[in-house]
């Protein structure tokens, strides 16, 4: 039965292929919880779309189809799919969350964030924390580890920027990067996470969804640090302090800050369609979760952390990205990093 | 009347798929507040729009292709899971294909088409061939060969057909000329589905009107008297497998030049599994095959309406999907009241 | 009070598929009598042995037994009951000793959790040594020659003291001898106080164990008679219809013999270190009928199988006139001209499943007249099969029925006609009328004996010495893997002299032997 | 970084590769046993992963891990009895039941977890007990012994009692000798008075049981908290295993740890700058390997007795 609201300010829809990656998309999902929270009688619904591309078109078109102001969707897996369907429904306004093209349609604005950036910070955190004598760290072996769920440029490029990150505060630093194969293989993330403590890192980051979960229960158990990507993964256990001490901090990707901001300038009427902007540190499309674990660190490294931020922000460091390099290229970068026997 | 089986067949049929039904709204109604529009919505929506139908004929061609071949090979009593594999492992044959250029905007998807089907058979035939010559189990090679082949054509598009434009795992776009044309405009259905089509009628003819098909469902229904009959299983282990991993091949690359634009599958596509299941329901039967292949697209695409069009969760779906199959492929299912009509009736036949 | 220990009133039993297996039998059993069941191949004999001993259940009717209506759910309640069953096909399990095969089910305990094995292997032993069954418990039964398996079967139903024994079809596959020491020990355990049912399709046999006979037809008794009340011909003429005289003499037309169809040469095999076949070697001449007559077990089986090419030998030549078949595949032997009647017809003669037309063509699917350029040619196919069916008499709804459809004897006869209708050089026949009414049998001698008229050369070989015996022009008998006789012509030959060949207590000269391959 | 050779050849490689097989060798036990009744229970994985779910929820409610494990004990059961209802009641094909089970739980566990949690991905937040580790007394101050097997979940020390119990049950018990009996031949079994059905059923709830402990390890053990498929087609290594042991519980054993041993050297070699892609695919290659070695020496012996 239909129910009697009163009319919604705005009506938002967002295309996802799924919830429950306990990172990226489920960051992403949170945006609407903002949009719902913040905009005052706005109305949202999160459509997961399933696994299998194919079927994404109808998923888009029927979401067109109805009757909602915006619609948000892309990233680079469906904005194929999503700039066919756009193309058909010159009328509605579309946001793309995360893409690293400019908008083929005129109504349609784009965000993209520097995952290279996000690296970055976390890997600042790295080279400083393992080479300091915290609780569970130490400065004997200046190792530190990262997990990548898959070997591709959207993966390296959080890699890139942590690897350059610890070395510039960290020359010597030797980074271990392990690839899982999968995203959802949590068993697998423990594995990898296990071994690279093993093998002298006291402290590993991952971009890897779903298998990144074993990374914290490797920490606990190797009693070492862990890095979180996306979300502030330390939330992920606020039941457990014991295990929440050990991630430091995570690289977070404001995706849903971006959303929610992106949805208020659409009612403001001030989002700038057929426009891409490309969200980095500056622009706090990229952070650091500077929550109370992270806090609790010296003050020497988080104001080491803090001056090179500024010095991103300021464009006097510019971070390279991975997304243009070749298979053999970020070969030659790993083995370059990697320490030797 | 129940004593006819025929008829008992299809009133077994109604009557299963009343009871997985009247379970399925049982769930409904513990998980929307609007249930009985979202059981209409599963049941009718695909026949409410011209594209929702069409979305079931699209998603019935893979579902179909993975079918087929492996009904090819439960046929032949080969219990092989490997379609998965060589859906994917088809994709990037049909990617690295279908990226180049070409002039011919009908030649390129044929020859991509064929050379995918042959790449499939040819994959194919490796647990093929260790089954038949060495009865090494096809289960075991074929659910590891899945797992490599994964790992292969990971390695072979991030070293040479990785897009440089995406940051995923992704080929470059295909070209315009390899793309399958539409068929019936409103909808996607490509000219995948009439190839669809021609494959049915031609495994049917096969199957059931030529001596390859007969010495392959001889194989498949006794081994020993295939043998005895002068069959030779080492060839027809061989034949069957590549023809089901060319099936697998074609219809990897059907799915992907109907319905994408670029090869991007991080994952196995699933199809292995849902292949079997394809096979099972429809008996193995090619026909068969496809008319379970358009149930489940039905139900699966009914689902996604509701699931888009509800609070129902997403996940019902599957579980719809699994109580339907399970009530449906039923052999027992009111057997009791068949027997007792065939008693009360004093038995169909002589002895 | 009577002295029936079981009594069956009014059964009649439909098969899920429809097949009215019995219809309205009543017949009781009394106390301590061996009672037969005798009756033509899908008269419903096993079905109604199955009813009793619980694996199939009546659709109307009763059963009483002891007195007491008894309703078995399954062959466990029928067992602890004191009903034991033997049936037609062996129920064992071949990769388990005798000992495991026989305590199955029923295992003694140590420390009451674990099996004993030493104890199941000494009671077993004991059990066999009881009843005079000599016999090794510690064997896979896999291993086993059928006679023994037949033992282990029996012992299995003893060991579950059985006081009402069936036995379906025991004597299928036993020699003369074999069958004496059986019927002794049947005789022995009727003293004992046990009630045999006996199923069996050898009339004679029948005659000489029984004290009462009951007679099947189509599903339907006609009657429990008193074995003096009723001769082998009346037996035959209630089951079938007609009389029927198994000797075929008159028939058999001169043929000339002049060309060597088949020869064997110098055939050894050794299976992990056993001598399964030495030296045999024999000739089969166009137009005749050469018997290989020997007890299961000795190396028969796998003559045969190596012959067709279902298994290979180590060393050994065998030709077709003078084309030699050795290393030819099994498709190419048959096209020069071999054919074969497997022994078992459910696992190699047919495909459970398909249908009878599909049954009928496997053996030359490939040829012409059954197959267009592309397609098969379906209509031929049917055409050609309802021309066997009519030919064979074979009983059937259609030839699109499944095959399974059909009763023992129509299998049979399915087989017999695909495989003589192939125009063969050499017809290699095995136990050809195994567990076969004798309607039927007697219909198959006639076909073999038609087309050894029309000069082809036959490989008999059979267990059933009456068999060879009638339908045979010369005969072999095979001992340990060895010829170890050869016989010109059967006349005049008794099966109790056979018998002493078959069992290794006599053995020819070398020269008799080899006229096995000159003659 | 240390050399590779040193990390295969220290006892703590041992312990690596104990932890991977654990899931791995009960799925496979519990595979064995089906199939020693003529099952073949694809849906082991989905078993698996139904209990992982059942386990680390009921050891959050009631916060106790020992009440977790009960409770995916008896997930597994019903799973197992839900299985034996559609197979031998309705004869549903047991891979086409399995396969449905699959899909159900795959769904199942993310709908009811969403329930629960709110979340789609994992359980972390529900902070649920986990199963203790355990040091063995006396071995654990063994040096290489002590290293390699001291320490470890319980549910590895279940695992290593399951083998030996399965060994027991399954060669020296009359219930094994059954369930052999009904794999190799029903008809045979049910003459002498063997309950086919219920051989089945006791073998389904038995292999449901081993594959609910090895799914619970997965949450419980392995990992702290459920997280969405996480079995990850570890039932269907478990199933390869037990069909590549013919009915040898020895060769299932030894089967899994292979797989399991490969696996933790592609974890290990994964540290190094080798083609990820490549390394991932280590343990299948080695278990297809194996599984063609082993049937060409079988093919042989055919060979040399003649049968073929
Ligand atoms: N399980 C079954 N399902 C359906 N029909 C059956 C089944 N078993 C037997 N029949 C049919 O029931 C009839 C009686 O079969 P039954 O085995 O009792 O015959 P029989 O007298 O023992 O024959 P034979 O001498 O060949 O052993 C046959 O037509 C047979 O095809
Ligand atoms: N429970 C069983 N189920 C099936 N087969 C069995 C069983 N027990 C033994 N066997 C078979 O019997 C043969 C010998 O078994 P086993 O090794 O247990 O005998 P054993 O050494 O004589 O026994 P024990 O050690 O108790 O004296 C093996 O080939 C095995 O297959
Ligand atoms: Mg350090
Ligand atoms: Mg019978």
């Amino acid at each position: 039965a239909p129910k009697k609201e009163p009319e919604a300010t705005v009506k938002v829809a967002l295309l996802i292929p799924f919830r429950g990656d306990q990172s990226y998309f489920d960051v992403v999902a949170n945006g609407m919880k903002l949009v719902t929270e913040q905009i005052e009688g706005s109305e949202t619904t999160i459509i997961e779309m399933g696994t299998d591309q194919s079927k994404w078109e109808n998923f888009y078109l029927d979401a067109c189809e109805g009757d909602y102001d915006v619609i948000i969707g892309g990233n680079w897996e469906a904005t194929p799919t999503f700039e066919k369907v756009i193309a058909q429904f010159p009328d509605k306004k579309f946001i793309n969350f995360d893409n690293s093209a400019a908008p083929t349609n005129a109504n349609t604005y784009v965000m993209f964030y520097k995952a290279n950036e996000l690296g970055y910070l976390t890997g600042l955190v790295a080279g400083l924390v393992t080479k300091t004598n915290l609780e569970y760290s130490d400065d004997t072996a200046n190792i530190i580890g990262a997990i990548g769920g898959m070997n591709f440029g959207g993966i390296n490029d959080f890699l890139y920027g942590y690897i350059q990150g610890a070395q510039a505060v960290n020359p010597d630093v030797k980074i271990i990067v392990g690839y899982a194969g999968s995203f959802s293989d949590a068993a697998k993330g423990k594995e990898l996470a296990l071994n690279m403590y093993a093998a002298g890192a006291d402290i590993v980051f991952h971009a890897a969804g779903g298998t990144g979960n074993g990374l914290f229960d490797a920490a606990v158990e190797a009693q070492h640090y862990a890095l979180g990507v996306d979300a502030d993964q330390a939330l992920l256990f606020a039941a457990d302090p014991a295990k929440q001490k050990m991630i430091l901090t995570s690289g977070t990707k404001n995706v849903d800050l971006a959303i929610l901001q992106a949805v208020e300038r659409f009612m403001d009427g001030t989002l700038p369609y057929n426009t891409i902007e490309v969200l980095g540190i500056k622009e706090n499309g990229v952070a650091l979760a500077e929550n109370a674990i992270y806090n609790a660190l010296p003050a020497s490294i988080r104001d080491v952390v803090a001056a090179y931020k500024a010095k991103v922000v300021s464009g006097e460091i510019v971070v390279k990205d991975a997304l243009t390099l070749t298979a053999e290229q970020w070969d030659a970068i790993l083995a370059a990093a990697a320490p030797t026997n | 009347m129940l004593a006819n089986e025929k008829i008992f067949q299809a009133v077994k049929m109604f009557a299963a798929v009343l009871l997985a039904l009247v379970l399925t709204f049982i769930v409904l109604l513990m998980v929307s507040d609007e249930p009985l529009r979202a059981f209409s919505l599963m049941l009718f929506s695909p026949l409410t729009k011209f594209r929702y139908f069409g979305n079931v004929i699209e998603l019935m061609i893979p579902l179909s292709f993975a079918g087929l071949a492996t009904a090819l090979l439960f046929r032949t009593r080969l219990f092989n899971l490997g379609t998965e594999g060589i859906f994917y492992f088809c994709g990037i044959v049909t990617a690295a294909i279908a990226t180049q250029t070409f002039s011919n905007s009908t030649l390129h998807p044929i020859i991509t088409i064929l050379i995918s089907g042959i790449a499939g058979g040819l994959i194919a035939l490796i647990p093929g061939f260790f089954r038949a010559k060495f009865k090494t189990d096809e289960l075991v090679t074929s659910l590891m060969m899945n797992s490599i082949l994964y790992g292969l054509g990971l390695y072979i598009i991030k070293y040479y057909l990785q897009a440089t434009d995406v940051s995923g795992v992704a080929s470059n776009l295909f070209q315009l000329t390899a793309k399958l044309p539409i068929i019936i405009p409103g909808t996607r259905i490509h000219s995948g589905f009439a190839v669809l089509i021609v494959c049915v009628i031609l495994l049917y003819y096969m199957l059931f009107h030529t001596k390859l098909g007969y010495s392959i469902r001889m194989t498949g229904l006794n081994g020993d008297f295939a043998k005895y009959s002068g069959m030779n299983a080492f060839w027809l282990f061989l034949t069957v497998h590549f023809i089901s991993g060319f099936l697998g091949g074609i219809g990897s690359s059907i799915e992907l030049l109907g319905m994408y634009n670029r090869f991007q599958w991080s994952t196995l596509p699933g199809l292995g599994f849902t292949g079997a299941l394809m096979a099972m329901l429809g008996k193995n039967h090619p026909v068969g095959v496809v008319i379970a292949a358009f149930a489940i697209s039905y139900l699966r695409t009914g689902s996604d309406i509701m699931a888009r069009s509800t609070d129902v969760p997403v996940e019902i779906v599957s579980i719809v999907e699994a109580v339907i199959v399970l009530f449906i492929s039923s052999q027992y299912f009111l057997r009791k009241y068949h027997e007792r009509a065939l008693i009360k009736q004093g038995g169909s036949e002589r002895a | 009070m009577n002295d029936n220990i079981l009594e069956l009133t009014g059964i009649t039993k439909i098969y899920s598929n429809g097949v009215v297996a019995n219809r309205n039998v009543s017949v009781s059993f009394r106390k301590g009598e061996i009672h037969s069941v005798v009756g033509e191949n899908g008269a419903g004999k096993s079905t109604l042995m199955k009813m009793i001993f619980g694996i199939e259940h009546p659709s109307v009717g009763k059963i009483v037994y002891k007195g007491k209506e008894v309703h078995f759910a399954n062959s466990m309640e029928a067992i602890k009951n004191g009903i034991g069953m033997v049936h037609q096909h062996f129920m064992m399990i071949d990769d388990f000793t005798v000992a495991e095969n026989i305590v199955l089910g029923m295992e003694p305990l140590k420390n009451k959790i674990f099996l004993n094995k030493k104890e199941s292997v000494r009671i077993t032993k004991e059990l066999a040594q009881k009843y005079n069954f000599d016999m090794d418990v510690t064997l896979h039964v896999g291993r086993l020659a059928v006679s023994a398996k037949q033992k282990v079967e029996i012992l299995k139903t003893l060991y579950r003291n059985a006081e009402v024994i069936i036995l379906d079809e025991p004597t299928a596959v036993l020699t003369p001898q074999e069958t004496e020491v059986l019927f002794d020990n049947l005789k022995h355990f009727k003293e004992m106080g046990h009630t045999i049912l006996f199923i069996s399709h050898k009339l004679n046999e029948v005659k000489a164990i029984s004290d009462r006979i009951t007679v099947m037809q189509n599903g339907e008794s006609r009657g429990t008679y008193d074995n003096k009340d009723i001769t082998i011909d009346q037996m035959t003429e209630l089951m079938v219809g007609r009389k029927i005289i198994m000797s075929y003499d008159q028939f058999k037309e001169p043929t000339d013999k002049a060309v060597m169809a088949f020869k064997v040469e110098n055939i050894n095999l050794n299976k992990k270190g056993i001598e399964v076949l030495k030296h045999v070697s024999f000739g089969v001449r166009a137009g005749e009928i050469l018997g290989i007559a020997g007890v299961q077990g000795n190396g028969q089986n796998e003559l045969i199988s190596g012959l067709v090419g279902l298994s290979r030998f180590n060393t050994g030549k065998w030709f077709i006139e003078n084309k030699e078949l050795t290393s030819l595949t099994i498709e190419q032997k048959r096209h020069s001209g071999l054919a074969y009647i497997p022994e078992d017809r459910m696992k190699d003669g047919i495909a459970q499943g398909a249908s009878v037309a599909e049954n009928l063509i496997s053996s030359y699917y490939k040829r012409e007249d059954i197959n267009g350029k592309i397609f098969m040619n379906n209509k031929g196919i049917n055409t050609l099969a309802n021309r066997l069916i009519e030919m064979f008499s074979v009983k059937t709804k259609s030839s699109k029925s499944k095959i399974e459809s059909l009763s023992g004897g129509n299998i049979q006869k399915v087989v017999v006609a695909r495989e003589t209708n192939t125009s063969p050089k050499i017809l290699i026949a095995e136990q050809p009328t195994r567990g076969i009414d004798i309607g039927s049998e007697e219909f198959i001698h006639h076909e073999l004996i038609k087309m050894r008229n029309k000069d082809v050369a036959i490989l008999l070989v059979s267990a059933d010495l009456n068999e060879v015996m009638e339908v045979s022009d010369r005969l072999i008998v095979m001992y340990e893997g060895e010829i170890v006789a050869h016989f010109d012509t059967v006349k005049g030959l008794t099966d109790k002299e056979l018998g002493l060949y078959m069992l290794g207590a006599k053995r020819q000269d070398e020269e008799s032997i080899r006229r096995a391959l000159t003659c | 970084m240390p050399d590779l050779f040193e990390i295969i050849f220290k006892p703590e490689f041992g312990f690596t590769v104990i932890r991977v097989v654990v899931p791995i060798l009960f799925a496979a036990l519990g595979a064995y046993i089906a199939s020693s009744a003529g099952i073949g229970n694809i849906a082991m994985e989905g078993t698996m992963l139904m209990a992982a779910f059942v386990g680390t929820i009921c050891s959050a409610i009631f916060q106790n891990p020992w009440i977790g494990l009960m409770c995916a004990v008896l997930s597994g059961v019903l799973m197992s009895l839900i299985l034996t209802y559609f197979t031998l009641v309705l004869k549903t094909n047991n891979i086409l039941g399995g396969i449905a089970l699959n899909l159900f739980a795959s769904s199942f566990t993310v709908f009811l977890l969403f329930i629960v949690t709110g979340s789609k991905g994992t359980s972390a937040t529900l902070g649920a007990k986990t199963l203790p580790k355990i040091d063995i007394p006396i071995l654990k101050d063994i040096p290489v012994l002590g290293t390699i097997f001291s320490g470890h979940n319980v549910l590895v020390y279940i695992m290593f009692a399951a083998v030996i119990l399965v060994y027991f049950l399954m060669y020296q018990t009359p219930l094994g000798l059954r369930i052999k009996a009904v794999g190799k031949d029903e008809h045979a079994a049910e003459s002498v008075g063997i309950n086919i059905n219920r051989i089945k059923t006791i073998a389904l709830v038995l292999s449901g049981v081993l594959a609910s402990l090895g799914g619970v390890y997965m949450s419980m053990g392995y990992l702290s908290f459920f997280s969405k498929n996480m079995t990850n087609g570890r039932g269907f290594i478990g199933l390869a295993a037990a069909a590549m042991g013919h009915g040898n519980i020895w060769m299932v054993t030894i089967t899994s740890f292979l797989f399991g041993a490969f696996d933790a050297l592609a974890n290990a070699l994964a540290l190094y700058a080798l083609p990820s892609e490549i390394i991932i695919t280590i343990p299948y290659v080695a278990v297809f390997g194996a599984i063609v070695i082993y049937s060409i020496f079988e093919w042989r012996n055919r060979r040399a007795r003649g049968e073929e």
